[in-house]
Parts: C-alpha cells; structure tokens; sequence
C-alpha cells in the first residue's frame, strides 16, 4: 500500500499514541474536576496548549481555544467573530479557493444579511491581491483565507494579505489545517488574528483541533454550554485527543524542517516522474506549494476512475477533485476557481505525503500512474 | 469570555486544609469575629484571647470550602503572638501570599479569614470601651 | 482508589478500546475516500450506527446523527429544531433541572426571540406534570427534558411527558446522557422525537456523540461545512471514537439488566450506609433513579471540601453542586430547583458507579465519608 491522502486523513503517530494513550483507560479525570485525577488532567490539557501555542509562535497559550474538529474551528471563526462584531461592520470577505467549512459559513452568514466579497486568485491559485486591497474596506470586519491550500498545494503570501487587510479592514482569519507543521506559521509576525488548526493533520488524532485568536479579538461562542475553553467551546474537553495534538504539535516544531525536506525530496521526484505521462499538467503553483502536495490533471481520463484504478490495482490512495467524485457531481470549487474547464477538473489528481512515504514509493506510484492514464484513456472516446 | 477556575491549591494550601491549625473557639474569649460570605455564602467564625494588647490565642471554625479552611487557619498562625495593632495590619492579600497565592475564583475566600480577624479585634476594643465605661 | 464520578468522566471499557484501537493508527481512512480503505471506514461507520439504534430501538440506523459530544448534541437538537421550525411556533419548554448544555441554548434563543417556559420540578426532582400540561400549546415547537438527571439521579417519567407534549406540542427532546446504557430507552414506545446520547458515558471514548432524529423531524444544521451526516454535522467523522461508541452501545445493550442490577446493589448498600450519618439525606427521587447514582447532601458542612477530604485522605473521587466548587459561586441550579436552601445546597455530594465499582467499595466508602463528616463537622462553626 502507498497512501498519499494525508489531507484527507493520516494514521496518529506512534509516538503520539505512546503519549496520550493513559488518557483513555487510565488517566481519565474530567480536567474541570477538584480532585488529583482532575488537577492531573488539567495540567495535561495546559501543557498541550502551550505546545500548539509554541508551534506557531502565539504570543501566550491562553490565544488556543480547542475545539473538536477544524470544521468547528472554522464555525468558530467566522461565525463568532462575524456576530461579535456585526456593530462595526457586515462586510465579509473569503477567497474563491476556501475550504468548505469556510465556504459554507460565509454562505450562511451571507443568508444572515451579510454582505459576501468572493476573492478570486489567479491560474496557480495565488490570491489577487490588488482585488483584495480594492475589497477591503472598513465595514470588512473579517477576512479569511488560507494558508496553504490542500487540493492545489498553493502557499499564500500571508505577510502580504496580513497587510492588505488591516490597512482598512478588521480581523483576519487563516485556515491553516493543510499548511500547519508543513510551512513555518509566527502568527504574531504573520499578523494573523484567526488561525485553524487540526490536531490529526499533525499526527495527531482525531477529535481535537485548535482556534489561535489574538489577545484583544472578539469573538462570540456558538455552542453555549458548559463555558469549558473561556467559554468559546463548551464540552468536557476531549483529553486524549487534545493531549494527542500537543505531542503531535510539539514534533511538528521539533522536525518540520527536516522531515519536510524529506518529503519534499519525494514530492519533487513523483512530479519530475509523473508530468512525463503525456498531457498531465502540475495544477496550483509549481514553487510556493505545500513541501509534501503534489497536484495533478490528465486530459481526457476522470478522476473518480484514476483513483479506483490506482487503488484497486496498484494498492495507491489518492484524492481527486473530479464532480463525479463529489456529493453534487459538481467539479471542485478550487479547480474551476484556478480557471480549469469543467472537462478539465475532471481528471484532477492530488497526492498529500506523510511520514510513513518514502523515495522507494516514487518509482512505483509513477508507473502504476502511467499505466493507469494509458489504460483510462484506451477506453476515453476523447 | 470568562476564565475558568484555576483550582488547583498549593501545597501548602492543602497542608493547612488537611491540618488546620488552632480550631475551635474559647469559654471566655476577649473579641470574637463571625462574617458571611456574601458571595458563595460560607460562614467564618474567628476568636481571640488577649493580653497587654498582644493576642496570646487564636482559635477558628469555618463552614465553607478548602480554601476557606485553610486561610481561617493561615490567619491564627499569622496573627498569634502579634499585638493587635500589628494584627490589624494583615491584609487579605497577605494571607493569600501566605499561602503561596490561591486560584483567582478563590480570593474572596482570604478576604473572609482576614475579615474575620479584623472583626474580632473590633470587638476585642468594643469590649475594652465597656469595661472601661462601666462604673467600678 | 475509589473513584465515584462517571458522570463527569469514565475510563474507557478496555474490550472497546480493543475494538476501536485500529482505526487510530491502521485503518485510518477517511469513510468519505472512494478506495478501499475509505469503504472499509465507511463500513465501520454504519456499523456503529446501527449498534447505537439498536441500544435505543430506533426504527432505523438512518436517525442516528453522530456528532463530537453530547453538548453539540444537544445543540444540534435545540437550536437546530427551534430554528428549522420557527415559522410554526417560537415557544419553548425546558424542565429546571436540565443540563447547562440544554440550558444555555435555550438561554440564547430566548435572547434572540422565543418564549422560554421553565418547567418546575418537586422536591424529589420529578417534573410537575400538570404545570407542563398548562404550557404546552401549538405554539410550543420543542420541549426538552432530561430523561435521568445526572446530579441527583431522578428518572423522569418519560411516557407522561411524551403524552403531554405531544397533545398539543411539537417536538420532545431529551437529554439521555447519563440515561443511556442504564435504564432501557425505546424511542418509538416512547414517543420521543430526539434524543442525545453520549459515547463516554457508555463507556466508549470522548469525542463522539449522537442525535438521534425520529423520521419526518424536520432540523436545521448548526455548523455548516463538509455536508457529513446527512448535512447536519459536517466535519470529517471521528471513526476511531464513533467505532468506539457503537461498540459500548452493543454491550450495553447486551449487559444492562445484569450490569445495573450489580451496581444497583452496591448503590443501594452505600446510600444504606452512608444515611446513618446524623444529619445525611438523600437527594433525588429514592426509588425512580439511576441504578448507578447516589447523591446526598449534610448539613453544617460544605460540598468542595467533603470532596479535597475524600480524594486526599482516602483515594475516593466524588463530585459536589456546592457553590464554592462552581466557576460562578452559585449553587447547582439543580439543588435549588428541588427546594434546597443555599445552605443546603453547599453540603451536596454525588456519586455515581461504573463497572469498576465493587462492594468491597462500600464499607471503605461509607467509613471514609463518615469520618471525613465529623472532621469537617469539629471545624464548622454551625
Ligand atoms: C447530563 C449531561 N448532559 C450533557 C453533558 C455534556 O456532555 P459533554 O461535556 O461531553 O459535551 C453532560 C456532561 O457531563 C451531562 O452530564
Ligand atoms: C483545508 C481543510 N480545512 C478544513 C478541513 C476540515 O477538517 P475536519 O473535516 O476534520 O473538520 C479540512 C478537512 O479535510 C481541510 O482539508
Ligand atoms: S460519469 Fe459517473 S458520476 Fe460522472
Ligand atoms: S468558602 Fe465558598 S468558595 Fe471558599
């Protein structure tokens, strides 16, 4: 088996699961309890917030408010920061490349009465900034947008962005679930107000994610309960998975840079060998892209159909953004907003690398991909 | 957004709350102190006997949580063997540090043992007035 | 140790944490993913959905809505219902016993428009029915009550509020938190129309929950995204906990008569024990309450420091409604909602079992709280 779907989902690190494993069985306190099994809890849950507040540079672990998915994350965000600061302003911005869990909150707010900007950003998936700086205005209360893209791969300018929206606007909100542990994230130099991150895209499992919010931010809760995490996410909070994202965050800082050359290494080799298979193309941006993301389209094939070729036959997994793949038979949103036909977004391919990839993966994926397009399209009438 | 609780007590908190210190009160005392929490509605009771204006024992009882325990009790060590003036002078925030600081949801707790302290020594010299006032 | 507070946390039962430990590190995929490993994932999802409709009878695994905890849960239910059916009517029914997370929803629709009814309930925490009968009108879209309470144990009569609400009323909800897995719930007997669940009190891991929504209930989603169950709760599914949860429901299912009578009758020996302490009562309704739940409260002493005597002096973690235990300083609502004075209310300690209590746990029980009330008693000045 080659897995190469790691933004879809990636197996916790053993050493992650070593840590946090006590969490379940033995160490089960309630971390709201009086008692030394709760006070123990307690202690873990700040410990893991200090280290997902030290992976990307927030100026106190008091900024982290966990929350159980990145989804929720993103609620979080936008909806209790759009509420909060409807006073000051009903103007929205996002990108054209969001997640759906951005997207989709944008929508609802929008539903709401309030005023929605859909940033486009050009044919490698870099936002446009001079359209963004025309946006921005001082009714813009929130502006968000991605660090790093995971369907395309695509890195944004984030200090640029960051300037362009305070020059006039107010908050700005980074959905930084694909980019976390991959690309270096100092929110404060960054100058980023919002950020999302998700515990098992570092390693970690599933269950936990974190919202970074700036000192100073307000933003309102949207799931009244309990008033756990500063009352912005009420629940008992989920320790193993939480205890999980700070290990899990914590070899993230330590490893980055050596573990991502590595997987860039390999990255690099897959897209030197696949973009030999005739009339494929690299789809985001060749260079300010994720180190681990390599994103493909092959003319006249379909996705859905590459990808159960590739796992039937070859034992590979991979993603694809191809409508007859999605629950709409919509292509994705992100290839039709990086200018690619419908027909075109059909024989979209995406490969997210993790730890457990290596360079002996590189000449096997590139020939079972290469046969693969060859077969596919001895069956295409195109 | 509101904190939540930092509960969690020092080592010292817990070492008073599990061995309070001077419980109980007196047959005779020369002032006695009885506050009520107004916030979470606890009641704190502190006695003291006095010689030549130095406080020679200090008893307490409180009915109330760990914190309350242990500063009623932090409080008669503080204060005995001080003169009263000098026992005056113990805030609530001395006892606090006394105890190498309490959860912040808790400081109203050392107001208590403090306030308590302070309501005996009022009565102490109320006390003191009578006697004097009164004839013979 | 002795540990008294699986309301407020419980290890996981080590037979599930055998079953669900594979989808962490082995069988992670994405139940969404189109290879195989997403279909077996898909696969495992389903079946976790069944095993929870079987625990609660539910007509079809189809109205199971898994979510990541019961305050999203029951969220999802409140605010989702309220929303989705307010062009029918804005009134809605809680009892004064509910939990936060029912509660502080509610809270919040009432600011942003409905008419909110507390139901009161008697001195023993039954909810007053006659009173609920008076409230209920056309207008009245949802009511929700807890089917067991988990602070004071009382079993709420759930067919007689079914029937009185729907006379006239909408939609039940109720709170099955700390019900499930322990008194036997049949939603179609019932007559329920939704109804929260939670995986860790069943003894499954934290971060995953369910919803479950009676056919033809119509709801609103309340965290827009990736449209994953059914659209209402998106956010890439948490398989290893929900794997988890479905298999804690099959053996609660399987191993609640015997369990419950087991635990029932360690409770029954301690509240037995513990009520020959002077001036010790019972809290709660003596005979309709959870099998695994005993809560008390004595006077002239207070609740926080009972629970620092027990965890320290004697290994025995409980949990206590008193003031001085709570983020705000006032007393558990629930205690003053069945007539308990302040004062009364300050002395309040719970406990509640699980399978790792035993009757060797009573007399060190009863001894400890015994003595841990006259120590606290010497040092009370009442
Ligand atoms: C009765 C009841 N309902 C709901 C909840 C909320 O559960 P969670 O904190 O896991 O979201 C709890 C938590 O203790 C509970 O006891
Ligand atoms: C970029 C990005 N953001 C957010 C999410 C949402 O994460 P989750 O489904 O875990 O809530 C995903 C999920 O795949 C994602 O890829
Ligand atoms: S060809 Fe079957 S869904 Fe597109
Ligand atoms: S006495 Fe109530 S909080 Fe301390």
């Amino acid at each position: 088996m080659v897995y190469l779907d790691h933004a879809a989902a990636s197996p916790v690190d053993p050493r992650v699961l070593a840590f946090c494993s006590r969490y379940l069985a033995g160490d089960y306190g309630n971390p709201s309890a009086l008692y030394s099994l709760g006070l123990s809890a307690r202690q873990a849950l700040e410990e893991a917030r200090e280290r997902v507040a030290a992976l990307i540079h927030a100026e106190s672990p008091k900024s982290i408010v966990f929350t159980g998915s990145a989804t929720e994350s993103n609620n979080l965000a936008i909806r209790g920061t759009a509420l909060r600061n409807r006073k000051e302003g009903t103007h929205l911005i996002v990108s054209a490349i969001e997640h759906i869990s951005v997207m989709n909150p944008m929508k609802d707010l929008q539903k709401a009465g309030f005023d929605l900007t859909v940033a486009p950003v050009d044919g490698e998936g870099v936002i446009d900034a001079a359209f963004l700086e025309e946006a921005v205005s001082a009714e813009t209360t929130l502006v968000s947008i991605n660090v790093a893209n995971d369907e395309i791969g695509t890195v944004e300018p984030v200090r640029e962005i960051s300037r362009i929206v305070h020059e006039q606007g107010r908050y700005l909100h980074m959905n930084a679930t694909a980019a976390a542990g991959r690309v270096p994230i100092d929110v404060v130099r960054d100058g980023i107000d919002l950020l999302t991150l998700s515990s098992n895209d570092l390693g970690g499992p599933r269950g936990a994610a974190a919202l970074y919010i700036a000192p100073g931010v307000r933003i309102a809760s949207v799931m009244p309960g309990g008033g756990q995490e500063r009352g912005l996410r009420s629940g008992t909070e989920n320790l193993f998975a939480i205890a999980g994202m700070g290990e899990a965050a914590r070899y993230a800082g330590a490893e980055m840079a050596e573990e991502m050359a590595r997987e860039q290494a390999i990255r690099d080799a897959l897209v030197r060998e696949v973009l030999t298979i005739d009339e494929s193309y690299l789809t985001g941006h060749p260079t300010d892209r994720l180190p681990n993301h390599a994103s493909f389209r092959f003319s006249r094939i379909e996705g859905e159909s590459i990808l159960l070729n590739l796992d039937t036959l070859f034992g590979i997994q991979v993603a694809t953004g191809s409508a007859c793949s999605s629950r709409t038979l919509e292509p994705s949103h992100v290839l039709l907003a990086i200018g690619l036909a419908h027909e075109e977004a059909h024989g979209s391919v995406v490969m997210s690398l993790g730890r457990q990839n290596t360079q002996a993966d590189v000449p096997v994926v590139a020939d079972a991909m290469a046969r693969t397009v060859e077969r596919l399209r001895s069956i295409s009438p195109l | 957004m509101e904190d939540r609780p930092q509960i969690g007590y020092s080592k010292k908190v817990m070492d008073h709350f599990m061995n309070p210190r001077n419980v109980g009160d007196f047959a005779d005392p020369d002032g006695v102190g009885t506050v009520g929490n107004p916030v979470c509605g606890d009641l704190m009771q502190v006695s003291i006997k006095v010689e030549d204006d130095v406080i020679t024992d200090v008893r307490f009882k409180t009915f109330g949580c760990g914190s309350a325990i242990a500063t009623a009790s932090m409080v008669t060590e503080m204060a005995k063997g001080k003169t009263i003036e000098e026992a005056e002078r113990i805030t609530r925030s001395d006892v606090a540090d006394e105890l190498e600081g309490l959860p912040p949801v808790k400081m109203h707790c050392s107001n208590l043992a403090a306030d308590a302290l302070h309501k005996a020594i009022e009565d102490y010299r109320a006390r003191k007035k009578e006697v004097a006032a009164a004839p013979g």
